[in-house]
């Protein structure tokens, strides 16, 4: 029969394909381990804390970001697995290798602070981990649909991990938002396999389809599967979770939320964009699209932290905020803005943990709010020094890597505009530079209240593990402005079939 | 050396000692501890004598007749050079003469003066600084030193006037000066910037070639605004008479002799410059500056402030002599003025002096200055009467004096003139003459003559160091200053032949001059308003006295009017317009400028507020929201 | 066939509606499981028998039982029957009548006539080709789906094991 | 053949059906009921679509996936909705808004 | 001597700030001292540079140039930043400068008592991002130190300043960074469309090379040749309009003038002297070395409104000096009146008005300088600068009173003193250039009369009279100057003699430079 016939070839192509899929498989190992000995110590079964788990669930994501950095040189063009609904190529590697990281940072945030069921905790960070890989190199709809629901549904228990009042509200608000846009997005993704006829759409035959049925129905189911990317993104229409989720969940899980299924969204969404302009003559002008949301975005995200008095939602406006400056390298869409925006992704998860891991250092010394913060600056000059360094490196600028990233994508904006010279290229340029100031405007509000206005400071010393912690990243952060060219040299070989 | 290039090294350092002198005589006293004080009057006069030592090398070497011109280089600027030198020719050697002299009687003078004042190293420190400036006008060669030195003279007479800074009019006066000063100055910067832009350098003696391309006019007038806010000329001169408020001796020195002159020099300097229309507006202002000083100075009862207004004339006439183009006679009435009129200040002076120390002594308080307290001083101070009526005679033109030749000097050359114009100049210029006479002889009658019964004690005349050069001073009005025949004005300074007609008609005036105002002062025991004397003179029933005193009286009392609410109306106005236009200016500045950014702010923190109203809290509406999102998005799209 | 799909898809429809305007949730659990059958046998008339058979096992089968479950738990704690009462009317039907009438002008308009028409000779296909496709082509999603239950399962046990024992008061 | 349009105004109802429960029904549990109906319309259009070309299933194995998680979801979605009556001891969303902007 | 002397005076700064670092907070003596011999070892390696930089011509000396880093951007060729310093007629006075100011800005933080280890780290890194500015020749290394000195400002104004010293920092801050966001926006466009001499691939920020018009990429949006239109406006007028207006809000000009008297008016005495005398320089310095030579063609035919503006600024400045009521808001205002005849010595575009504009800049640095010191003396005994609370000050403070009218007067243009010569030779220039009407000369020479018109209100009201103190102040607390003080006004006040005096030795170093810069603006492009 036909079909047996292609069995033994196509099972040995599995496997010819599995070579390929190192990190997820460890990453896959690493779940199983840790479940497996949050059994078997029986200090964990009882759900007190230990920090095993955590240590096992470091080396996993180590391990594999470390398994895709080795594989990075002699990546193929981007080769296709799995019946072509995976696509491994550098794109998608640099987003897991920065996905790893961020991980890894999440775990060492959480050593501190002793948390019930950690196994489980590490295994759900884990998985979400899993998903944003899968997620990134998803091209087929099924993956991409399972991948993204996989991330939301361990997202919505690590929510809830707090195990307060606000944090089973906080989980109860993401589950129910996180289900509707993921119901809304299959609807689109549906209605768009209808008319392509193919369910992989970086596919030729999606492609064709698309370009042989332009109508007003592939507008609408081109904005409804867009809407499940960005509700990941946390992007302007699908942006309402963030400030309530982010205030609810715990601090490392929030530092989590704001980078890793941000950029798993991001990569998909570029893919998804990619696809539906389809070489440029799609009627409907994508570009365009993303751009506006891109813009309404930042001035959204920028203009409601202005009165923010907590520092968690402050900082989800933020990364709201963030997320538009990434749709920007979306909407030019060349393949110089693409790399300039992984740039901008790398610049902004390091800024964003060191953001994160201060807040959390000064949360569990009894400073909740901004306000709270007053006078602290002068009794803990150090670790105010290094948030005024992430901080500064969120706005933009010079001394810190924040600049060139804002610099890179803005000429990445420059120069589309050169070449295509359409003219809304140009209605992105200035809001989203002015949008800097505004942005430094809340940003410097937590230094304004540490240094300039006096209270009674907090006590501490300057030897900590989070002081450590902030001096790598701060050093990366100095680093990157100093010598950009070294990760750039890494970026560039992200190659891009436009 | 051949004798000509020692003859240069000679005048170069002659002219060098003369301008550092004083400066140096200025710094001295400044660095002379406080516990030495008395020391610093001696040893500035004795810096000024070295200066009028320097002078008389100066002018025997630089002689009379040619002009000797020396500069160096002082910075270059865009290309061109910007030189510094000095320029000696006859006019800038007689004035060297004249400052240095003058300079050095008043410091002698000071050091009695000023014996118990608290700050008397600052004043001879500015006195010093004073001079220095004066003689770098007189002897820099291109406008822009000019111009600094102009500057810092003018700040000096600040700091001069200001001298005693608690009395408030004291400190007002300088303000008022300074100001005056520096409004002249925007003219004379305009002046030097059409200058250089049209001839595209400052040296005088190039500019004498250089012709202005047809801003000849502008440049003139420029340069004639600052030379009026100098010497007080019609428009600016209020500030002269407030500029009384300052110590006597700097009266003398700046207010009488060298400053004011300073204007004269300079317009005598530039005299090319000005084409015949600018020389007729320059004249008609000399005219009506010389009236309005006249009359106005028989308005007041000040000794001070009538010799103030006295100077306003006399310089009057000299720059309408020199708008008549009588270059050498407006010189030759400026060399005489300094020396009779500085002479009459000091004589002030010691009168004020003399009565401040009975009044202190005495107990008793009143104005030392009003002439109406004074009376009968004949007696009691001898030789500053002498001196007084001496200088009095020279600044009234009374034959024998050096004053009648300077004036029938200006006269020969104005009756000379030809056209109607020069005959109205001659007639106004005898009128102010008339005038003159008479307000010297109404005051040196009402200080000294009047009243003999008033009682005045033992006064004690003033320390020979002051009387010595009101005597230098009074000797120097007399007719030997300006040429050996008392009725000719050719001398060693100038040549000339003076008409007969106009000897005579001088003569006749000082003589109805005399008469008249010996006349009305004779009934009257103390010396009333203007307007009352003048008006009800019922002696003088003849029809010239009643034809000139109505319109005078009237006339001066205008003036005073004019003076004190138009002019001054209009300075005051000025500042007051001034403070007002900068208060609407900084409320604009508070309100609109830092309004729209405060707009901004609270737009975006609105902006904000509106964006969190969806942060409801309520999940279902947050889903509502996002779909309606999601339709608004595709409708916008579509449409 | 058409009768049948016609059928099905009015009782799709009417329990959908059923489950709107239910004045008790226990009744809405109901009308849920009346739909989802009504779906399965809408697969059952396009040939998709497979599918139609998980939905009836998984669907029907398992998440409305838990959906009761979960109903009768929370109807437990407060001892009445959970009413289930409606609000922002308004706003909830301008936004489903809304994205309805645009998505069905749509397809009423959109030109499905090319190639979508469904062919003639479909035939129900043999399960065991499921069996090799699930195996081969999707192995990866297959693979995924087990992950995703098992972490689901972890979450769920996590939520649910931190009974009001310790932290929650 | 039943033409294509019906199955696409059946999933369009459905799937608008769905949404209203979701916004309208003040309790948790009812909005979970709506969210698994706009699933099952999407279903309905990937196994209608599958029919245009039935010697690939692609279609119907992403109908089959699409169960698989929507029974993960409401397994975790019920333990979260059971874990805030639980605190909260209400199921209705809007009266669980203590996240809200202070 | 090495030949970096460029990066030492950078670097040593900042090397000292690290080393402040680690000193215990309670040694306040150690930091004072630290920050005074890291001034003078400037002094000497300025004295250094001056003496080896010696030029006639107005080319560059003191050159260091190194590769910073170059990001290849694939197809669209390299992008190459250069740590490229140099120094010339316009920046070696203006460092010379800097470390002055630096050094009196040190002794007269003598009397800092508050957070000690804070404000002098602050101040080291102030002092190495001015000089950084002023000797940066790539546009994204001038960018850096622009924006290095934000962050300090900020603080020293919002932690040592007075009573609404927040609002005061954050305004300035803002409107700060508006400005240099203007100018980023101008920076990128210049990058994007300049290029190396040779390959038009690799893309550069160095200024020297973007000068000349064949450094361009044929076609790029700011090629001289090419006329790239955005908005019916050729793109070279918009760039170096941005341009103008991020200078223009540095150098305070009128309409983006309202954060200088609030900055300053809160800033304490030192951070006052150091935000006046320098940082406005770099809005001066920064139209002269980018805006200017870049676009040629653009500078010259908006010259009119620059001109214009200038004037405004003099006039403006001077007509709210004389409505503040504080000392030290009327020097403020002042300072916008001054940096307006930059503006116009710029705008005349002739060799006087462009050297005269250098020479106001530093003579205005010296001057104000001074006034601030006497404002900063007044507000350390009485904590109240209100001008009519004080009067009759000369009987008792007669040195302070000689300082005052020294002050006063250079700040208002009496001759003999510096700002003489700069009003004079931006006059001379204004008079002179084709460029500007010759109406606003004469309008600007009106500044004159009202920037002697407020001096001289404020010496009558404060010195002359009766000697009497309203408010809180008490007469005992108005001592005279002591040794400290005096030691920090006598430099002054000779410099500004010197320069009044001897205009030749600094004009050896402008005039080449402003000789270059006309024939740049008129006879090249």
């Amino acid at each position: 029969m036909k079909i047996e016939a292609g069995l033994p070839e196509k099972l040995e192509w599995i496997q010819h394909s599995l070579g390929f899929f190192g990190p997820e498989l460890i990453l896959f190992a690493g779940i199983v381990v840790v479940l497996c000995v949050g059994i078997i110590i029986p200090s964990l079964r009882a759900g007190s804390g230990s920090s095993t788990p955590l240590v096992i669930g470091l080396i996993a994501s180590l391990f594999a970001c470390a398994v895709s950095l080795a594989g990075w040189n002699q990546e193929t063009e981007g080769l296709h697995l799995f019946g072509g609904m995976i696509v491994n190529d550098r794109f998608s590697s640099w987003l897991k290798i920065i996905c790893d990281v961020a991980g890894a940072l999440t775990f060492l945030l959480s050593l501190k602070d002793q948390r019930k069921h950690v196994s489980e905790y590490v295994a759900l960070v884990l998985s979400v981990l899993l998903g944003a890989h899968m997620l990134s190199m998803s091209v087929g709809m099924i993956m991409i649909f399972l991948s993204l629901e996989m991330i939301s549904i361990t997202s919505y228990v690590l929510a809830g991990y707090s195990f307060k009042q606000e944090g089973a509200e906080g989980s109860l608000k993401y589950f129910l938002f996180g289900t509707a846009s993921a119901a809304v997005m299959l609807y689109g993704l549906s209605l768009l396999y209808g008319i392509t006829g193919s369910s992989i759409i970086s596919s030729q035959e999606f492609v064709e389809g698309l370009l042989a049925h332009q109508s007003l129905l592939l507008l609408v189911a081109g904005l409804l599967a867009l809407a499940g990317f960005l509700f990941k993104m946390a992007a302007l229409p699908m942006h309402l979770w963030a400030p309530d989720v982010y205030q609810a969940a715990p601090m490392p899980v929030v530092a989590l939320f704001s980078v890793v299924p941000k950029l798993a969204g991001l990569a998909v969404l570029t893919r998804f964009v990619l696809a539906a302009t389809a070489y440029g003559q799609s009627l409907i002008d994508w570009k365009a699209i993303v751009g506006l949301i891109a813009i309404v975005t930042i001035t959204a995200g920028n203009v409601a932290a202005l009165r923010q008095s907590n520092a968690k939602r402050m900082m989800a406006y933020s990364s709201i905020a963030q997320s538009g400056f990434l749709l920007i390298g979306v909407a030019a869409l060349t393949e110089q803005s693409i790399q300039f925006m992984m740039f901008y992704a790398a610049v902004y998860f390091v800024a964003n943990y060191l953001v994160f891991g201060y807040l959390q250092y000064f949360e569990s010394k009894g400073v909740l709010t901004i306000p709270d913060f007053a006078g602290t600056g002068r009794t803990d000059p150090v670790a105010h020094g290094f948030l005024l360094a992430g901080l500064i490196s969120l706005t933009g600028i010079p001394p810190t890597a924040g600049f060139t990233a804002k610099l890179l994508i803005f000429t990445g904006l420059y120069d589309a505009y050169r070449i295509t010279d359409d003219s809304f290229l140009l209605w992105i340029f200035v809001p989203g530079l002015l949008n800097t100031v505004i942005a430094l405007f809340y940003y410097l509000r937590i230094p304004y209240f540490a240094f300039l206005r006096d209270g009674d400071g907090v006590p501490a010393k300057y030897l900590t593990w989070t002081n450590f912690l902030g001096l790598v990243l701060v050093l990366t952060l100095l680093g990157l402005f100093f010598r950009p060219d070294g990760l750039m040299g890494w970026i560039n070989k992200i190659t891009f079939v436009l | 050396m051949s004798p000509d290039a020692d003859i240069a090294y000679w005048i170069v350092a002659a002219s060098m000692i003369v301008l550092l002198a004083p400066l140096a005589s200025g710094i001295l006293s400044a660095l002379i501890p406080v516990r030495y004080s008395w020391l610093v009057s001696l040893t500035a006069s004795f810096m000024l004598l070295v200066a009028v030592a320097g002078a008389v090398v100066l002018v025997s070497n630089a002689g009379l007749h040619d002009t000797r011109h020396f500069s160096t280089a002082w910075f270059t600027l865009g290309g061109n050079e910007i030189a510094a030198g000095i320029l000696v020719d006859k006019y800038a050697a007689v004035m060297v003469l004249v400052v240095t002299i003058v300079s050095f009687l008043v410091h002698l003078y000071s050091a009695g003066y000023m014996a118990g004042d608290a700050s008397i190293r600052r004043y001879f420190v500015m006195l010093g600084f004073f001079t220095f400036t004066m003689l770098g006008i007189v002897l820099s060669d291109n406008l822009l030193i000019l111009f600094m030195c102009w500057e810092l003279v003018g700040f000096s007479s600040y700091m001069l006037i200001g001298h005693w800074m608690e009395l408030p009019e004291a400190a007002q006066a300088s303000r008022k000066a300074y100001m005056m000063n520096r409004i002249g100055d925007l003219g004379f910067i305009a002046g030097l910037m059409i200058v250089y832009r049209k001839a595209g350098t400052f040296d005088i003696s190039i500019l004498a070639s250089h012709s202005l391309q047809g801003w000849e006019t502008t440049a003139a007038l420029c340069f004639f605004l600052a030379i009026a806010a100098k010497s007080a000329q019609f428009p600016l001169l209020t500030w002269l008479p407030d500029a009384m408020a300052g110590p006597t001796p700097v009266s003398a020195l700046i207010h009488a002799a060298t400053m004011v002159a300073a204007g004269v020099f300079l317009l005598g300097r530039i005299h090319f410059m000005f084409p015949p229309e600018a020389l007729q507006v320059v004249t008609a202002a000399g005219l009506l500056t010389a009236l309005t000083g006249a009359a106005a100075a028989l308005g007041h009862f000040d000794i001070k402030k009538i010799l103030a207004y006295s100077t306003v004339s006399q310089l009057g006439l000299m720059v309408t002599a020199l708008g008549m183009g009588a270059k050498d006679a407006a010189m030759l009435h400026l060399l005489t003025h300094a020396f009779f009129k500085a002479g009459l200040f000091l004589a002030a002076g010691a009168i004020i002096h003399t009565l401040h120390q009975v009044q202190v002594s005495t107990g008793k308080t009143y104005d030392v200055q009003d002439i109406r307290n004074l009376g009968g001083l004949r007696k009691a101070m001898p030789v500053t009467f002498v001196v007084f009526v001496l200088c009095g005679a020279a600044l009234s033109g009374i034959p024998m004096f050096s004053g009648f030749q300077s004036k029938e000097a200006i006269l020969s050359h104005m009756l000379s003139g030809q056209g109607e114009w020069s005959l109205i100049a001659a007639f106004l210029f005898l009128l102010t003459a008339f005038l003159t006479i008479v307000y010297t002889f109404r005051l040196i009658w009402f200080v000294f003559i009047a009243n003999e019964g008033r009682q005045w004690g033992n006064i004690p005349e003033v320390p020979f160091v002051m009387r010595f050069p009101m005597i230098v001073l009074g000797l120097a009005s007399l007719w030997w200053i300006v040429s050996l025949n008392p009725f000719s004005f050719s001398g060693w300074f100038m040549t000339g032949r003076a008409t007969g007609s106009a000897t005579m008609i001088s003569i006749a005036v000082v003589i109805t001059a005399l008469a008249t105002s010996f006349l009305f002062v004779r009934k009257k025991p103390t010396p009333t308003g203007a307007p009352g004397i003048l008006t009800n003179t019922f002696y003088l029933d003849n029809v010239f006295g009643a034809l000139v005193t109505r319109p005078v009286g009237h006339l001066s009392s205008l003036c005073v009017r004019i003076d004190r609410r138009y002019i001054d109306g209009i300075l005051h106005g000025a500042a007051y317009a001034q403070v007002t236009l900068a208060h609407i200016v900084g409320w604009i500045d508070k309100t609109i400028v830092d309004g729209i950014v405060n707009f901004v702010a609270r737009l975006a923190s609105w902006l904000g507020a509106f964006v969190r109203t969806f942060q409801s809290g309520n999940i279902q509406m947050y889903i509502f929201w996002a779909g309606m999102g999601l339709l608004l998005l595709t409708l916008y799209i579509v449409t | 066939m058409i009768y049948a799909f016609y059928i099905f898809a009015f009782i799709a429809i009417a329990s959908a509606a059923g489950i709107l305007f239910a004045r008790r949730l226990f009744h809405a659990a109901l009308m849920l499981l009346v739909c989802f059958l009504g779906v399965a046998g809408i697969y059952a008339v396009s040939f998709a028998e497979w599918v139609a058979v998980t939905q009836i096992l998984v669907y029907a089968g398992g998440v409305v039982v838990i959906i009761i479950f979960g109903i009768m738990l929370t109807a437990r704690i407060t001892g009445r029957p959970t009413a289930v009462a409606n609000s922002r009317w308004f706003s909830g039907t301008l936004l489903g009548l809304g994205a309805m009438g645009f998505l069905i002008t749509l397809f009423v308009r959109g030109s499905f006539g090319n190639g979508v028409m469904p062919a003639s000779d479909a035939k129900f296909t043999m399960v065991n080709r499921f069996g090799i496709e699930l195996m081969t082509d999707y192995m990866l999603p297959f693979e995924g789906a087990g992950l995703l239950l098992l972490i689901t399962l972890v979450g769920a046990a996590v939520i649910a094991a931190t009974r009001n024992k310790n932290s929650i008061s | 053949m039943i033409p294509i349009e019906n199955y696409l105004v059946l999933s369009a109802t459905l799937f608008s059906i769905g949404l209203m429960i979701v916004v309208i029904k003040r309790n948790a549990i009812a909005v979970l009921l709506g969210l698994e109906l706009m699933l099952n319309a999407a279903n309905i259009n990937l196994v209608a679509f599958n029919l245009a070309h039935p010697e690939r299933l692609d279609g119907q194995m992403f109908a089959v996936f699409v169960i698989i998680v929507a029974a993960c979801e409401a397994a975790v979605g019920l333990a979260i909705i059971l874990q805030a009556y639980r605190v909260f001891h209400t199921a209705v969303p809007d009266s669980i808004s203590t996240l809200k902007e202070s | 001597m090495p030949d970096h002397i460029l990066t030492y005076l950078i670097f040593l700064p900042v090397l000292a700030a690290f080393l402040a670092l680690f000193i215990p907070r309670d040694r306040s003596a150690w930091f004072r001292v630290l920050n005074l011999a890291v001034c003078g070892v400037q002094g000497i390696l300025t004295i250094i540079a001056i003496v080896r930089y010696g030029s006639e011509t107005g080319d560059l000396r003191l050159i260091e140039r190194t590769e910073w880093f170059s990001l290849n951007l694939g197809t669209w060729g390299s992008l190459r930043a250069e740590y490229f310093l140099g120094v010339d007629g316009l920046s070696l006075p203006l460092i010379a400068l800097t470390v002055f100011v630096m050094i009196i800005a040190g002794i007269s933080s003598w009397t800092i008592t508050k957070g000690v280890k804070g404000y002098f780290t602050l101040m080291l890194i102030l002092n190495a991002a001015v000089i950084g500015s002023f000797a940066a020749l790539d546009l994204l290394l001038f960018y850096l130190f622009f924006e290095f000195m934000l962050l300090p400002m900020f603080f020293l104004i919002g932690i040592w300043g007075g009573k609404r010293r927040e609002y005061a920092s954050i305004k300035f801050f803002l409107y700060t960074l508006c400005g240099s966001i203007l100018i980023l926006v101008a920076f990128i466009g210049l990058y994007i469309s300049g290029s190396v001499p040779g390959d038009v691939a690799t893309h550069t920020f160095n200024i020297m090379y973007l000068r000349d018009g064949s450094n361009y990429v044929p076609g790029s949006v700011l090629d001289p040749s090419g006329t790239w239109l955005i908005g019916g406006w050729s793109a070279r007028n918009w760039a170096f309009l941005l341009l103008f207006v991020g200078f223009a809000i540095k150098l305070p000009m009128v309409p983006f003038h309202t954060w200088l008297p609030d900055a300053h008016v809160e800033a304490p005495t030192p951070v006052s002297v150091i935000l006046a005398a320098l940082l406005l320089k770099i809005g001066g310095y920064g139209l002269l070395r980018i805006a200017y030579p870049l676009f040629p063609d653009a500078a010259l035919s908006l010259s009119w409104m620059v001109g214009l503006f200038g004037v405004v600024s003099i006039i403006y400045g001077a007509l709210t000096a004389m409505a503040s009521k504080d000392l030290k808001r009327l020097i403020a205002y002042s300072s916008v009146s001054h940096m307006g005849y930059v503006l116009l010595g710029m705008a005349s575009a002739t060799q006087e008005g462009v050297s005269g504009a250098v020479y106001q800049m530093v003579s205005h640095g010296v001057i104000t300088t001074m006034l601030f010191l006497i404002a900063g003396v007044l507000y350390d005994r009485t904590n109240d600068r209100m001008i009519e609370n004080y009067s009759g000050l000369a009987r008792i403070m007669p040195v302070y009173f000689v300082v005052v009218l020294i002050a006063f007067f250079a700040s208002l243009g009496l001759p003999g003193f510096s700002g003489f010569i700069a009003e004079i030779m931006v006059f001379l220039g204004a008079f002179r250039s084709n460029v500007i009407h010759l109406s606003l000369a004469i309008i600007a020479t009106l500044g004159l009369a009202l920037g002697a018109a407020y001096y001289l209100w404020t010496i009558q009201r404060m010195f002359f009279g009766k000697l009497h103190v309203r408010g809180a102040a008490s007469t005992e607390q108005l001592t005279d100057l002591d040794l400290r003080e005096k030691v920090m006004f006598l430099p002054l006040a000779a410099i500004t003699l010197i320069l009044g005096i001897f205009p030749q030795l600094l004009l050896n170093y402008i005039d080449p430079f402003a000789l270059g810069f006309v024939s740049l603006l008129t006879g090249g492009s």
